[in-house]
């Protein structure tokens, strides 16, 4: 209907103003990876007597002894033709790598936007219903803790409160227990494959694993997600077609339900696309921590070892993303408000 | 037809008799303020504070837990710790502070500019922030400080960069909004360039709004120079500073010396919480229409 | 007398603001017979919504009833609990509020709206709800009403909005309907459409109205009886013809005055103003001099496709006052931009003392010689005014900027000098503009505008904003302020009483095209357009001969 | 530390959920007990050994999935296993003869090895593979050459099941290098299969496949992540092992691998901190192993070709300034064995690396410095890798301040890796502390690798014309006190002119459950499986 035609065109309109993004990003990286001191064939040539010639080797099998521009030219075309580039960390092509590893990232970031949404939404409509009361101050104060202590160490915290001496949660490494076997790998997300392949116990495992993770990241978004809900809240609440539906002698359940919630909702929505590219880049920290077999700590071990190939395949992933999220974004706001729909 | 009629007081009140009035109003931007104040008063008199010399090593009573001699206690090269938390407000706050105000005050400017004249500039401009916003965060940091070394300053800069982004966006979309206003077309037929009307008018107007993020991005600068420290891209040892503490400390844990990482950790909390919870008393206290 | 429907008796109510409680009422007393309507007059800060509210029970947290009885239909309702209140609302009393499209759900269909309310009071299926909504969209002479009950408010006309609003309203039968201000907002031609709607509607069904309003003609026209109330008080009460024909308190009769009728002069407006310098007609144009300004096939159109303004010429000599006129959407704000070069024409030249001032593109007119002598006023002094400067500020800017006084002495001398030009007390040049009252405020944008001694002076509805006895006082300001320094007025305005009143000549516009031009007492007297009889028509004022319609 | 009601919340959401998981069925049990653990800070990055890049825990997993022709036997070191690289075993190889002008060495494969494809061994694949290691890109190549195996027509069919290597001069440890990890006997036929025009090694399907016949088979890989081995039931070549399947996984948070060990759900790692393995030995939950690294060091180098570091009296200053006690309590918690505070004046013996007669004079070290005409100090730079940081970083801060009160300035630099690397192989570090490990720890083979030559193991770019006589020599030297006396000069030469100083050898510190015996400490610093049992 007219909502989705206008979004289709927004969609294309919108696709087209991130190809500049993501170019700009791809020759960002190139040079940055350039300009760092570290020589990838001098760090990969160990063995006992690594002398130049080795490393000269490496470094025309990296193709690293051609003029900057022209590599750029080679980088080009192979990320055309979908060749990411070989990792010199882990031996394999990037894109294997990128395969194997995004939905273990992918899928620690939603649960985690999912844990904080259900914390966020309902804490921060609680403060706005009451502003200013000690719920308000409460709320604020409680959200205010999750953001204030760095990622890895609310991690270790939690791991040592709850694993270690707790003993509540499973040990906290890797996105299933060591020894329940391999699990399914449809779709590569944990929850979703043992849930078709209707393994309960598997699920409620893997659950339990991504549990403590996704908490830590949690933590840390549940402020600004908070902090927008109330705002956006009490400006609605302030609008004046909520006076007339008091006026009108509505009921209180749907005055807060449907007419100020789903408007307040809006912006929230903003927010949590951005909050979700900033955590994908975030939790490089948790990975590390919950030994997290994802696609940030392995671009960060690349970068430490100044292994390129990687690390351009991370970023250029990282860059789609943010173009599809800032996409699924607009797309939901299209849905969600008429009014932009109807534009 | 506003129900309280307007009370007309005299004269143009202070600025801290009208921060005072807000603050009585608002019991928890008031703590957020003195903490804030403290931690300014501790940096500032750090070399007096401090009982000990923060990088004086005595590797013979390393690790000690909280005593009379040593009230955080010391760390594994037997440095005291709280010595080095008071150096660390320093450079913390010097960190957070000069990383912040670059990126806020170009930010602002280039957004402002971006947001009042539109078409191509302000387009370039965007594509250039999608650019630096899909860019991850720690690549970015990880090629600056390993680029140009990981000195304080670098630090900075990196902060500096990576905050960039929000404040163009956020003083862009302010400033588009009030671009129509009425006031903005009279200075126009009062004669002022663009340029007088984007600085002298447009800024100082959007100040109370951009007052809150910047005391939520203060916070977020501190964590973030732990989060390079745990990464080991942040401020090198011995040098005190809070993020290096816990990123250091938090490998203690395990081995049950909590004091380590809990001292710093709690400044860090603390610091991050008065900052978090001023940006709403600061608006208040920035915005003159609050002063009645 | 049966016992009133709503009776109101010695209401007070008082607003906690930082600053201690502030007294919004001070003792209200009407009354209002079951099939009577009630108008409530008053000034801004008069307390006549916070009245309506308290009776309605929607004051917001920080107001609350401090003494007083609300009876309705014999019910003590002063401190009814929220349950109770809720069966009351939308049933037996309900109420209309001021921007129609604002007090929609911007995200839901208006039909679905109404439907809401429906099911609130009546034991109804979604089903059924959705056609008596539909039904209700007819009552109010929506066309196709089927197809309207999907639309979203921001679809729909302002008028169109009230007129949901008033469905929703009657939706569940109440008795008694308040009316905050219902066409504050509107045109002229709406405003008298939707009144006319809603007095007819109440008559017919038996249904009590009571209507707020700031407009005394709306008042008198279109109500039984009339309550004026003046800072939480009621200053006097009784049917329109008595009122206006021989008010008792000496604030009815400066307000009745202040209220430009068709036939009101400046100087009548306020009783005690200052005696005008004479009316000097316009000097006749020396042969060889140019014209003061000359607008050659003027037009404006966007990118989006709409056409503000298309082929419009007319001129104006030195020291005229030639008066613009038309309903919203036709064009006269833009014209007032154009000529003051605020923005650039897509087509058609604007000829200043000779010089076509068109060539510099708006971006860089700040630095044109003629900027000075172009200045304009206007509509919301409050959104003119920049927040973060005071009253000095705004009026020395031009100063610095145009006339280029620099030095602080000569700048405080040349700043206060203008602000007693128009009669703003100097105490009050260091005030942020939220400090300051609206009339206040008003002169500050005229001293800014007249500090740099222009030649032609656009006012863009300069008193739209004001209350009306403030606007008098404004109104007379600007006719001294013309007669003393010979300026020119281009007065752009929805009101034709005020532009008759301030204006030689006048051009009445719409959608964009000049749709007559003349002496602005023959085109009241004898409108040859069609369309100007009908604006003309719709003012409401008080009519004698039917007092009682 | 508040733990917000939130988390308490989370926490018992997870309680419902953790007893189910854990629920643990006998068979489960008594799987679990014949599968070993091991959590690796690093990662497994290929399968393939000789693969440029491949690391230190690829060659750990290379020793039990790939047998070698012959290996080095073990030895009790006060109370713990360490390996003996003075006698050799066969291993693929039932037994071997060397000539007596140890010019020719023949080997006699075991009868009836299979591969793990269950083809049998031949010789051919044993000539195959050891023209691999000699001709193909790849590590192997550089290491051989330090037993003159250079070229493929050293290696001879001699007959069915017999191989013979030849060589020019008598290199001590040319039967040695056909034990280092990179030595791997590959099944040719397989290898062949998958090899490509431009790879006609098949090293690239030999990073992620395995064509071997060790102990051990890979049941699933996962690079940089994991690795499950299962026990090849057929293994000949030793006794059979007692794990039936290992799971190497990485684990790169300290805090958290300690954790897991103590927990018991993990059994043996072998990189925790130095910091929590105190405190786990004290808690009594593990069992500790630790053993010096005979054949590493970690050292504090100085560029000799950079002023003021090439003049000999600055080093010996700098030597004499070191906190050398302190720094090996805050780096190392006293875990490892001293390289320095050596009384002697002359090398009592031959053994290498040694106790070096340092220790800290500091007014003998202003002395010193006035005599290199230094008086007044200058300023210098002090780097180090990060990911050696949680032992250098307290080592460097020391370093600092005791330098500090002789007048030289000291700028820390903490380094990514690969940028420490690259600097050390363009020599642009001036100052800096890293550490080395030798395969084949004979006292020539360290001077050999270390202290001569240019290439990158030269961490102190020294050139020493006498020491590079003087290790050329040893190399192909017969008569032992000849060796003796070439190897005391060298030492007496180094502690004179101190290139670098030698500080000490770490422990190599297993940390392991109670039920776990018979860790073997292995010159290549992994876990060989085949060692270990459950008691």
């Amino acid at each position: 209907m007219r909502a989705l035609a206008s979004a289709g065109r927004r969609v294309g309109g919108r696709l087209l103003a991130a190809i500049p993004a993501v170019l700009g990003v791809l020759v960002l990286t190139f040079l940055v990876m350039r300009v760092l001191p570290g020589d990838p064939a001098v760090y990969f040539a160990g063995g006992p007597s690594a002398g130049q010639a080795q490393i000269d080797q490496l470094r025309a099998e990296m193709g690293l002894d051609k003029p900057v521009p022209v590599q750029l030219m080679y980088y080009f075309r192979d990320i055309a033709g979908g060749d990411l580039g070989r990792s010199l960390t882990t031996g394999q092509p990037v894109l294997t790598d990128i395969r194997q590893r995004l939905p273990a990232s992918l899928e620690l970031t939603f649960s985690a936007l999912l844990i904080a949404l259900v914390a966020a939404l309902p804490l921060g409509i609680l403060a706005a219903l009451r502003p200013g009361s000690a719920v308000d101050h409460l709320v604020r104060f409680l959200c205010t803790m999750g953001v204030c202590m760095p990622t890895f160490v609310t991690g270790l915290l939690l791991i040592y409160v709850f694993y270690y001496l707790l003993g509540w949660s499973p040990d906290p490494t890797g996105r299933i227990d060591i020894f329940a076997g391999t699990p399914p790998d449809i779709t590569g997300f944990l929850l979703i494959d043992f849930a078709l392949t209707g393994d309960w116990a598997g699920w409620r495992a893997a659950a339990s694993q991504l549990l403590l993770p996704a908490v830590t990241m949690a933590l840390f978004v549940l402020a600004p997600l908070a902090r927008m809900t109330r705002a956006s809240m009490l400006a609605v609440l302030g609008g004046e077609f909520i006076r007339t539906a008091r006026a009108m002698g509505l009921p209180g359940w749907r005055i807060i339900l449907v007419y100020a919630l789903r408007n307040a909702v809006l912006p929230v929505l903003t927010i949590a696309g951005i909050v979700f590219s900033t955590m994908l880049g975030a939790n490089v920290l948790v990975e590390k921590v919950f030994s997290w077999p994802g696609v940030a700590s392995y671009a960060l071990d690349a970068l430490q070892a100044s292994d390129y190939a990687p690390v351009q395949g991370f970023v250029l992933l990282m860059a789609t993303i943010f173009v599809v999220v800032n996409l699924v974004i607009d797309l939901l706001y299209g849905l969600a408000d008429p009014r932009a729909g109807a534009e | 037809m506003s129900a309280a009629p307007l009370a007309a007081s005299p004269g143009r009140p202070s600025i801290l008799r009208h921060a005072a009035w807000v603050l009585r109003g608002n019991p928890v931007t008031a703590a957020a303020l003195a903490g804030t104040a403290l931690l300014v008063l501790v940096a500032l008199l750090a070399p007096w504070l401090a009982p000990y010399d923060p990088v004086a090593t005595n590797v013979a009573n390393a690790m000690r837990p909280p005593s009379a001699a040593h009230w955080f206690g010391t760390d594994q090269l037997g440095r005291d710790i709280l010595s080095r938390l008071i150096h660390g407000t320093r450079l913390d706050l010097a960190i957070a502070a000069s990383a912040v105000s670059l990126s806020f005050v170009v930010g602002a400017v280039i957004g402002a500019f971006c947001g009042y004249h539109g078409g191509r500039l302000d387009h370039a401009v965007g594509r250039f922030v999608d650019v630096l916003m899909a860019f991850p965060l720690f690549v970015l940091a990880m090629a600056m400080v390993a680029a140009l070394g990981n000195q304080v300053q670098n630090i900075v800069f990196a902060t500096a960069v990576i905050n960039l982004p929000f404040y163009i966006r956020f003083a862009r979309t302010e400033v588009a909004v009030r671009r129509q206003a009425g006031w903005v077309e009279a200075a126009r037929a009062s004669g002022n360039g663009g340029s007088r009307i984007v600085l002298g008018f447009l800024l100082p107007n959007i100040l109370p709004n951009v007052a809150v993020q910047i005391s939520l991005n203060l916070g977020w600068a501190i964590l973030n120079a732990a989060g390079l420290s745990f990464l080991g891209l942040g401020v090198t040892a011995p040098t005190p500073e809070w993020g290096i503490m816990v990123a250091e400390g938090a490998r203690f844990i395990t081995a049950g010396n909590w004091w380590l990482v809990a001292f710093p950790g709690l400044a860090l909390m603390l610091a991050v919480l008065c900052f978090n919870l001023l940006g709403d008393g600061l608006r208040d206290i920035l915005d003159p229409r609050m002063r009645t | 007398m049966t016992a009133p429907l709503l009776d109101v008796e010695d209401l007070h109510v008082a607003f906690a603001t930082r600053r201690g409680t502030v007294e919004a009422l001070r003792g209200v007393s009407f009354a209002v017979p079951a099939g009577g309507v009630l108008g409530i007059v008053g000034e801004s800060g008069s307390g006549k919504s916070v009245a309506s509210l308290a009776v309605m029970g929607l004051l917001d947290r920080a107001g609350a009833v401090t003494a007083g009885r609300i009876r309705f239909d014999g019910q003590d309702i002063t401190r009814a609990g929220g349950r109770e209140l809720r069966r009351l609302r939308g049933a037996a009393l309900s109420m209309i509020f001021q921007n129609p499209r604002a007090a929609l759900n911007p995200i839901r269909a208006v039909g679905a709206q109404i439907a809401d309310v429906l099911r609130a009071h009546r034991p109804l299926s979604s089903a059924e709800a959705k056609a008596r909504a539909v039904a209700l969209l007819e009552a109010v002479r929506i066309r196709d009403a089927a197809r309207r009950a999907a639309a979203l408010p921001h679809e729909l006309s302002g008028g169109m909005c009230q007129r949901v609003m008033i469905a929703m309203a009657m939706a569940c039968e109440p008795r008694l309907i308040i009316a905050d201000e219902p066409t504050t907002g509107l045109d002229v031609t709406t405003q008298k459409a939707v009144m006319d709607l809603l007095s007819g509607l109440v008559r017919e069904r038996g249904m009590a109205l009571v209507l707020i309003t700031h407009d005394l003609g709306l008042a008198a026209q279109y109500c039984d009886a009339v309550t004026v109330m003046e800072a939480g008080r009621v200053v006097e009460s009784a049917p329109p013809a008595r009122l206006f024909g021989a008010p008792r308190e000496a604030y009815t009769r400066r307000l009745v005055a202040a209220c430009p009728t068709p036939t009101s002069t400046i100087a009548g407006l306020t009783p005690d103003a200052p005696p005008l310098p004479p009316a000097a007609p316009a000097p006749p144009l020396p042969p060889g001099a140019p014209l003061l300004l000359e607008v050659q096939n003027l037009s404006k159109r966007y990118p989006d496709g709409t056409v503000a303004v298309d082929d419009v010429s007319f001129a104006m000599r030195p020291g005229e006052s030639l008066g613009l006129v038309g309903e919203s959407g036709s064009g006269k704000s833009t014209i007032s931009r154009l000529v003051t070069r605020l923005i650039d024409p897509t087509g058609g030249e604007v000829i200043f003392e000779g010089e076509t001032i068109g060539a510099v593109p708006a971006r860089d007119f700040h630095r044109a010689p003629q900027r000075s002598r172009v200045q304009i006023v206007f509509q919301d002094a409050g959104e003119s005014l920049n927040p973060r400067f005071s009253a000095f500020d705004s009026i020395a800017d031009p100063l610095r900027r145009l006339a280029g006084v620099r030095d602080r002495t000569s700048l405080h001398q040349a700043v206060e000098e203008a602000a007693d030009g128009v009669g703003l007390p100097r105490a009050l040049l260091d005030r942020y503009p939220h400090q300051l009252s609206g009339g206040q405020r008003a002169r500050v944008g005229i001293a800014r505008a007249i500090s740099v001694r222009p030649r032609l002076l656009v006012l863009d509805e300069p008193t739209a904003a004001l209350d009306v006895s403030v606007q008098a006082v404004v109104l007379q300001l600007l006719e001294r302020l013309r007669r003393e320094k010979g300026l020119a007025y281009l007065f752009v305005s929805h009101d034709l009483n005020v532009v008759r009143m301030l204006c030689d000549r006048l051009i009445v516009l719409r959608q964009g095209r000049i749709v007559e031009e003349g002496e602005s007492d023959r085109i009241f007297r004898a409108p040859a357009a069609e369309y100007t009889a009908q604006l003309i028509a719709a003012i409401p004022h008080f009519r004698p001969e039917h007092a009682l319609a | 530390m508040t733990v917000t009601r939130r988390q308490g919340l989370m926490g018992l959401a997870a309680l419902g959920a953790s007893p189910i998981a854990l629920a643990s069925t006998p068979a489960l049990a008594q799987s679990r007990a014949e599968t070993l653990r091991q959590i690796t800070g690093g990662a497994i990055n290929t399968l393939d050994p000789t693969m440029p890049g491949a690391t230190r825990e690829s060659f750990g997993l290379s020793m039990n999935v790939y047998d070698r022709l012959v290996a080095f036997e073990r030895k009790q070191v006060d109370g713990h296993w360490v390996f003996d690289h003075t006698r050799i075993r066969g291993e693929l190889a039932e037994r071997f003869e060397t000539s007596p002008d140890g010019l020719k060495i023949t080997l006699h494969l075991r009868p009836g090895a299979t591969w793990h494809d269950g083809t049998p061994v031949t010789a051919e694949d044993v000539k195959w593979s050891l023209d691999r290691h000699v001709g193909a890109r790849s590590l192997a190549v550089s290491q051989f050459q330090t037993g003159s195996l250079t070229s493929p027509d050293q290696f001879r069919v001699a007959g069915p099941g017999v191989v013979e290597v030849t060589l020019e001069k008598p290199d001590r440890l040319a039967l040695s290098n056909l034990a280092v990890p990179y030595a791997i006997m590959i099944n040719s036929a397989l290898a062949k299969r998958n090899a490509t025009a431009d790879d006609p090694w098949a090293q690239k399907w030999m990073q992620t496949n395995t064509a071997g016949g060790g102990a051990y088979k890979v049941e699933s890989f996962r690079p940089g992540v994991q690795a499950v081995l299962a026990r090849n039931e057929e293994w000949k070549n030793g006794t059979m092992p007692f794990f039936r399947r290992v799971i190497s996984q990485s684990v790169p948070e300290a805090a958290t691998r300690a954790n897991l060990i103590e927990k018991g759900d993990a059994d043996i790692a072998i990189d925790l901190q130095a910091g929590d393995i105190a405190t786990l030995e004290s808690r009594g939950q593990v069992k500790v192993a630790s053993i010096p690294q005979s054949n590493g060091f970690t050292h504090i180098s100085f560029n000799t070709r950079m002023p003021p570091f090439d003049n000999p009296k600055v080093r010996q200053a700098i030597a004499a300034a070191l906190p050398y006690d302190d720094m090996f309590r805050a780096s190392l918690f006293g875990r490892g064995r001293k390289l320095y505070g050596g009384e002697w004046t002359t090398p009592a013996s031959a053994d290498f690396p040694v106790p070096m007669p340092v220790k800290q004079d500091l007014a003998r070290a202003r002395a010193l410095l006035a005599e290199a005409g230094m008086a007044n100090g200058f300023s210098t730079t002090f780097s180090f890798g990060a990911s050696t940081a949680s032992t250098a970083e307290p080592l460097a801060a020391l370093v600092q301040e005791a330098l500090g009160r002789i007048g030289i300035k000291v700028e820390i630099q903490k380094l990514p890796d690969a940028q420490l690397n690259t600097l050390q192989s363009e020599k642009k570090l001036a100052f800096y502390t890293d550490s080395g490990t030798a395969w084949l720890p004979a006292t020539y083979y360290f001077f050999y690798l270390y202290f001569t030559r240019d290439q990158r193991w030269n961490f102190a770019s020294w050139e020493n014309p006498r020491i590079a006589e003087l290790a050329d020599a040893a190399r192909f030297e017969r008569d032992p006190a000849a060796y003796d006396a070439q190897c005391k000069e060298m030492i007496s030469i180094l502690a004179d002119q101190m290139p670098l100083l030698m500080l000490w050898q770490p422990n190599m510190d297993a940390v392991m459950g109670k039920a776990i015996e018979g860790f073997t400490y292995q010159f290549y610093r992994q876990v060989d499986f085949r060692d270990l049992r459950r008691a």
